[in-house]
């Protein structure tokens, strides 16, 4: 009996060993949400950078390449892992010190941040804080973009022009408004100006367009231009134009049937298929009869015997 | 390998009424360490479960899969067990179409394998999927042309089939059972009482029988190397680096056939000493299956220098990226363990004599099989950190891969139920054959009316 | 496929005194026919050779290789060669090792065929160099890195060892050759004494013979599956498309297994009408050899398959250029033609036991061993037209390969040296081994001292 | 004896085959050289195109197209196959008219551009004869070609300006004069420059630099412009300059030892070689030892019989 006393608790000891794996991976998931105290000392320390136009950008576009992944490009906690929202009561309650002293702290699968200047944090502080804000509660400008094409001879030239729309219909250049332009591609728009494009007094920004960007069968792309400003309402314009490479059409990448629904199905692989499966299942159920028959045969045997 | 015709051992003769009842002795056999075992593996299949409830309730967020590992544990076991699974094929079709007779008391132990780990594959699949509901999708809304479709088709193919197999050899066993088994619970003689479907063992059922096993066994060998060549292809047609090689179908039916002899083994051991079956699986199959053993390690030793060579020698940019991790990088030495402890220390041991007794050779091959499984996670997982297309604006941790407490807890599992599964068999059925073992041994009393 | 112990037929049982005069026989008919084929076979050669002769003086600017396909038909050959070459292994150490003995009387044909080919393989790699005199620079100034140097010394090895796997079993026979062909021409008793070392038949020198045998039948198998391999590699190891192909060891290898089969089958047939070894080579021969051309056809298939359906899934932008030519364009008459009159009617139509019969059987083996050719010049050539980098300035006729007649003469000049090469071995010794057949029929006079 | 015969005349019927294959093979190749008889009324056609610089270089790029590759660049018949000599006595003696012929005609390995219009023929066949002549026939001209790189904020231009040099060493623009631009790669130079680029009244020709070309490991190019002009002797001048992308050192390329020279050879490698090959030969060496005892025991067993 003290070798099945023995073996018993192993039982309990392996299992339990499991339950508590088990627990500590549940609890490591819920733990995410937890309070998380925060010292008094770090709670007092006051944000020294004012929450400016340059401010807010900085911390956008740290906020964009550090905490969007997670916390979701309106900080609403639904990125792609679920993380705390941003914009709830429960965090915007905090002070200023006190989300800072998280960022250095880190917990869980939110990383640490220490590394990164306080003065970045602080402008990811202010961009957060401005989450928050209802949209009423700021005055948006309104704004248009139009695009420009200049091929010259060996060289092509886009210009953006970014115009700010009074509340009178009015239309005048608009200076220092970051305008991004990009090519629409398969999966999302490519890049072709660079991140600090800000328009010069009369409202542009000039580019040399690329050459090497492969376009459709006629070489045509959708240029897309937008308006990335804070103080406006987003604009946005889209234009045609065949500056792009010509991508002939190729009739076999047109034809790769194998990587294109059932429509489009080789009938060479449908009949392999068809054949092969119908097959196999015909000589189970072959089996299956001469079971049967087995099966038969037993039950006149057996009456016989 | 070669083969001695017979397989009579140092057992000396028996009669057929000893070979009889030392096969069904171990059915009567309920013993504590029998129950301990059983609710051990049900505790852990419970506690999986438990974890897996949590998975479907709260997603796959709870596992580690991210956006560079879309694959992550579940699939290198669904791997694992496709590959464990084809042992069957190769012990009850392929030997025995090359008559290799020594190992017709092991086709069972195969056949029972066979059975426990292709269970295992189809759940595992299921298990990897965020809306498991939607199974039914794939055979109803599948595209022909993806191998996700041929795979759905061969898996549950050869899940029949491997029954089937199992089944058909065991009619004029069950039937000596439903005879012999009298004091079994009530359950038990029922399943012998239906099962036997009435097996008299006239002439004529034993020619219908043994026409149905011919077809089975030769039925099973192309599903059996399509079940695993598809599902290398759900890995090789992609363009991934490290996955489209041309060699992966061969690649990794010479690697399941290590990874399923290997199986063979460790039960064979297992069962030699708790079923005391010392007469029926004796040194002579030990050595002959370590032989086996061996001859598959080499084949897929053989694979494995195509398989890296090729692009070693080239090197392209992200082969060489990907080869450099897995050769020489951070995967190097799980790599190197693998390949040294799971596949050449085993050939060279195995080729001594002394290393295909029973219990050197059952440590063999524990190592070959847990080689067997970390290659599988080898081949999944790291491969996916060398995307062609870069992935942007992910937090640093996507970048590896650690299986979660849920993974490991499901998986364990699913390792827990094919073992339950098998432990379950053979609680019911006889582990060696009864009538192909007295045959084997030249007695022919029971085919009654046989020719 | 399943093999029956014993090898006797419908010949009945023979004394050993017949079967040794059956078998020696064939060695004393120097027939008219005889001559006019020898003859004809050195006149192809010397034709052959006046060609290379030229190409020698004048340059491989008489071949039809040009900046794109740098390697043609000699290469091919090579490969096809190589291949041949292998079956002497196949049957002389696979099938003894896994204890087929149906094909103990074919091993000898196999091994001859063997010895012809890969002295025509080392041949054609000569041929096809510019400068053969420099041929000596692959083993004096090689880098070892290179798959050439390995193939440099896989070939000349693999060659010895064939050799020595035909010599080994000959000397018993050689041994009753000596004692038994006193009329033959002086060089040719000269030759039996020589080669006979003295056999005497004690039981020390059938122990010391057999182990040699065992030895280098083990020996073989490593450098047989090395030869073939490193051939793969010559062209697996580029980057060009088509051929960087992780599949390419075993495929060659399961290929050389198909051309091999399928040359011994058209030999078998050859020997069994112009030497009148009907009762040695029989109809069961037959049956079992063409089992096996269908199992390493199923084999290739299956590899088949793998090569080309894992890029045609993917369809890389120069897979795809190089899969449409092969499979729906320019080459496409010649590829359907090779697979399916070379490998999946010979399939289908094996699986019928009359098309096992002789005749028919020697006509599949044809289209099997054309087919081989053909494919070989199909992964050879036409691949080098689609280079990753574009060639310039190059005549139009550069981009396309139709071999010259200096080619084709030469390439006629190697099948009349195989060729040759069997014919004489076929006239100075017995085809089937004799002490081997009487040993399988249970007559063991002559070993002496043989336990 | 009918049987012999007719078997005897097969067996010849295929040698004199194969002996016509051969024979076919070696003259269709001789075939190449031997004389080529131009009708006469073709011989006195007149070349019609005057053999200035225009015509010298429209012939000399067809040249370079269609016939260099057989003929060699300075038409000796150098080529990738053996061709004939276009600057031999025998081939310059013929009349223009004969050569436009025998391009109309072709023969053997030589093609017939019909195909093409026969002004661009004549022009061939003017640079063709301009070949011949020796080079103090021709007065060449002196000149130096200078490269200067000029990097505005987003582009890189790139000048070369080609200067005629006097007899007493003065320079002076050259305009009109044909400048090539190219980067140097591993297996040649890689053109930057269209192929009309001719300076212009300064002697310049500007060129936007592509930002697209792969450096080393600092981003380093080499630039390389040259003097294509028939009536200058070859100019050159060669640059570097760090315009191009930096190509970061890779180890394991640099490393690839299994491309390199027996001095790179990885161990592993030369160990499983030579162990492999020298354990086969010593199994193969005690075969044959065994071999060598089965013949010692013969010669003792035959002695005691």
């Amino acid at each position: 009996m003290v070798k099945m006393n023995h073996m018993k608790s192993g039982i309990f000891k392996i299992g339990s060993l499991l339950a508590a794996f088990l627990f500590v991976s549940f609890f490591g998931f819920a733990q995410d949400f937890a309070p998380w105290p925060v010292p008094d000392e770090a709670s007092v320390v006051k944000n020294p950078v004012e929450a400016n136009k340059t401010s807010l950008e900085a911390g956008k576009s740290l906020y964009t390449l550090q905490c969007k992944a997670c916390h979701g490009e309106t900080g609403r906690g639904d990125g792609l892992i679920k993380a705390a929202s941003l914009v709830s009561e429960n965090f915007q309650s905090q002070t200023d010190g006190a989300i800072l002293w998280k960022l250095h702290q880190g917990r869980g699968q939110m990383p640490s941040f220490k590394a990164l200047p306080d003065d970045q944090l602080w402008n990811v502080i202010n961009y957060v804080r401005s989450l928050s804000k209802k949209p009423e509660d700021i005055i948006m400008k309104n704004a248009v973009v139009s695009l420009f094409f200049n091929e010259k001879a060996e060289q092509k030239e886009l210009t953006a022009k970014v115009e700010q729309v009074n509340d009178n219909g009015e239309k005048l250049p608009a200076q220092g408004i970051k305008v991004n332009v990009g090519v629409q591609k398969y999966f999302g728009i490519l890049p072709i100006s660079s991140t600090s494009n800000y328009t010069s007094e009369n409202g542009e920004i000039n580019i040399v367009f690329p050459n090497n960007i492969i376009g459709d069968e006629n070489g045509e792309l959708t240029i897309i231009a937008s308006v990335d400003d804070m103080e406006f309402n987003p604009a946005r314009v889209s234009e045609n134009i065949s500056w792009g490479q010509i991508n002939p059409k190729d009739y076999w990448s047109e034809r790769r049937a194998l990587w294109k629904n059932n429509d489009y199905i080789p009938l060479w692989l449908l009949i392999s298929f068809t054949v092969g499966a119908i097959s196999v299942w015909l000589v189970i159920m072959y089996v299956a009869l001469l079971v049967r028959k087995i099966k038969i045969e037993g039950d006149k045997s057996g009456l016989s015997d | 390998m070669s083969a001695t015709p017979n397989s009579t051992s140092e057992s000396g003769n028996k009669t057929y009424e000893q070979i009889r009842e030392d096969l069904i002795r171990p059915l009567h056999n309920n013993s504590f360490w029998n129950q301990v075992w059983i609710r051990f593996l049900i505790i852990v299949i419970v506690l999986g479960a438990v974890a897996y409830g949590h998975q479907l309730i709260k997603g796959l967020g709870l596992t580690a899969m991210r956006d560079y590992s879309a694959w992550g544990m579940y699939i290198s076991n669904f791997v694992f067990w496709v590959a464990v699974s084809l042992i069957g094929s190769l012990i009850s079709a392929i030997l025995k179409l090359l008559t290799q007779n020594w190992a017709n008391p092991i086709s069972r132990i195969s056949e029972m394998i066979a059975l426990g780990a292709i269970t295992m594959a189809g759940a595992s699949i299921v298990i990897d999927m965020g809306r498991p509901d939607r199974v039914l999708n794939i055979p109803l809304h599948g595209r022909i042309q993806s191998p996700i479709v041929w795979d759905f088709f061969v898996v549950n193919t050869y899940l029949v089939i491997s029954a089937i197999l199992l089944y058909l050899p065991l009619i004029p066993d069950i039937a000596i059972l439903r005879d012999r088994m009298t004091k079994a619970p009530k359950w038990q003689r029922k399943i012998y009482e239906v099962l036997s479907i009435g097996w008299q063992g006239t002439q004529e059922q034993w020619r219908l029988l043994k026409k149905s096993i011919r077809i089975m066994i030769i039925l099973i060998l192309p599903v059996a190397f399509s079940i695993h060549t598809v599902t290398s292809w759900l890995f090789a047609v992609t363009l991934r680096t490290g996955w489209h090689s041309t060699i992966f179908g061969p690649y990794f039916v010479a690697g399941a056939f290590v990874a399923g002899s290997a199986a063979v083994v460790i039960a064979m051991y297992v069962f030699r000493k708790r079923l005391k079956l010392q007469d029926y699986l004796t040194d002579h199959h030990f050595n002959m299956m370590n032989k086996l053993v061996v001859l598959t390690l080499l084949i897929y030793l053989y694979f494995n220098i195509n398989e890296y060579l090729v692009p070693g020698y080239s090197w392209k940019r992200l082969d060489g990226d990907h080869l450099q991790e897995l050769l020489m990088g951070h995967e190097a030495p799980l790599f190197w363990m693998t390949q040294i402890l799971g596949m050449v220390l085993p050939i060279i041991l195995l080729l001594f004599k002394p290393m295909r007794k029973p219990l050197p050779s059952m440590v063999i091959a524990l190592f070959v099989l847990i080689g067997a499984w970390i290659k599988r996670f080898l081949i999944v997982i790291p491969t996916q950190f060398h995307p062609q297309f870069p992935i942007q604006n992910v937090p640093e941790h996507f970048t590896h891969y650690i299986p979660t407490y849920t993974e490991i807890a499901v998986s364990l599992a699913t390792l827990a139920g094919a073992l339950l599964i098998i432990t379950m068999l053979v609680r019911v059925f006889p582990v060696v054959p009864i009538w192909e073992e007295a045959h084997d041994r030249g007695i022919h009393k029971i085919f009654k009316a046989e020719k």
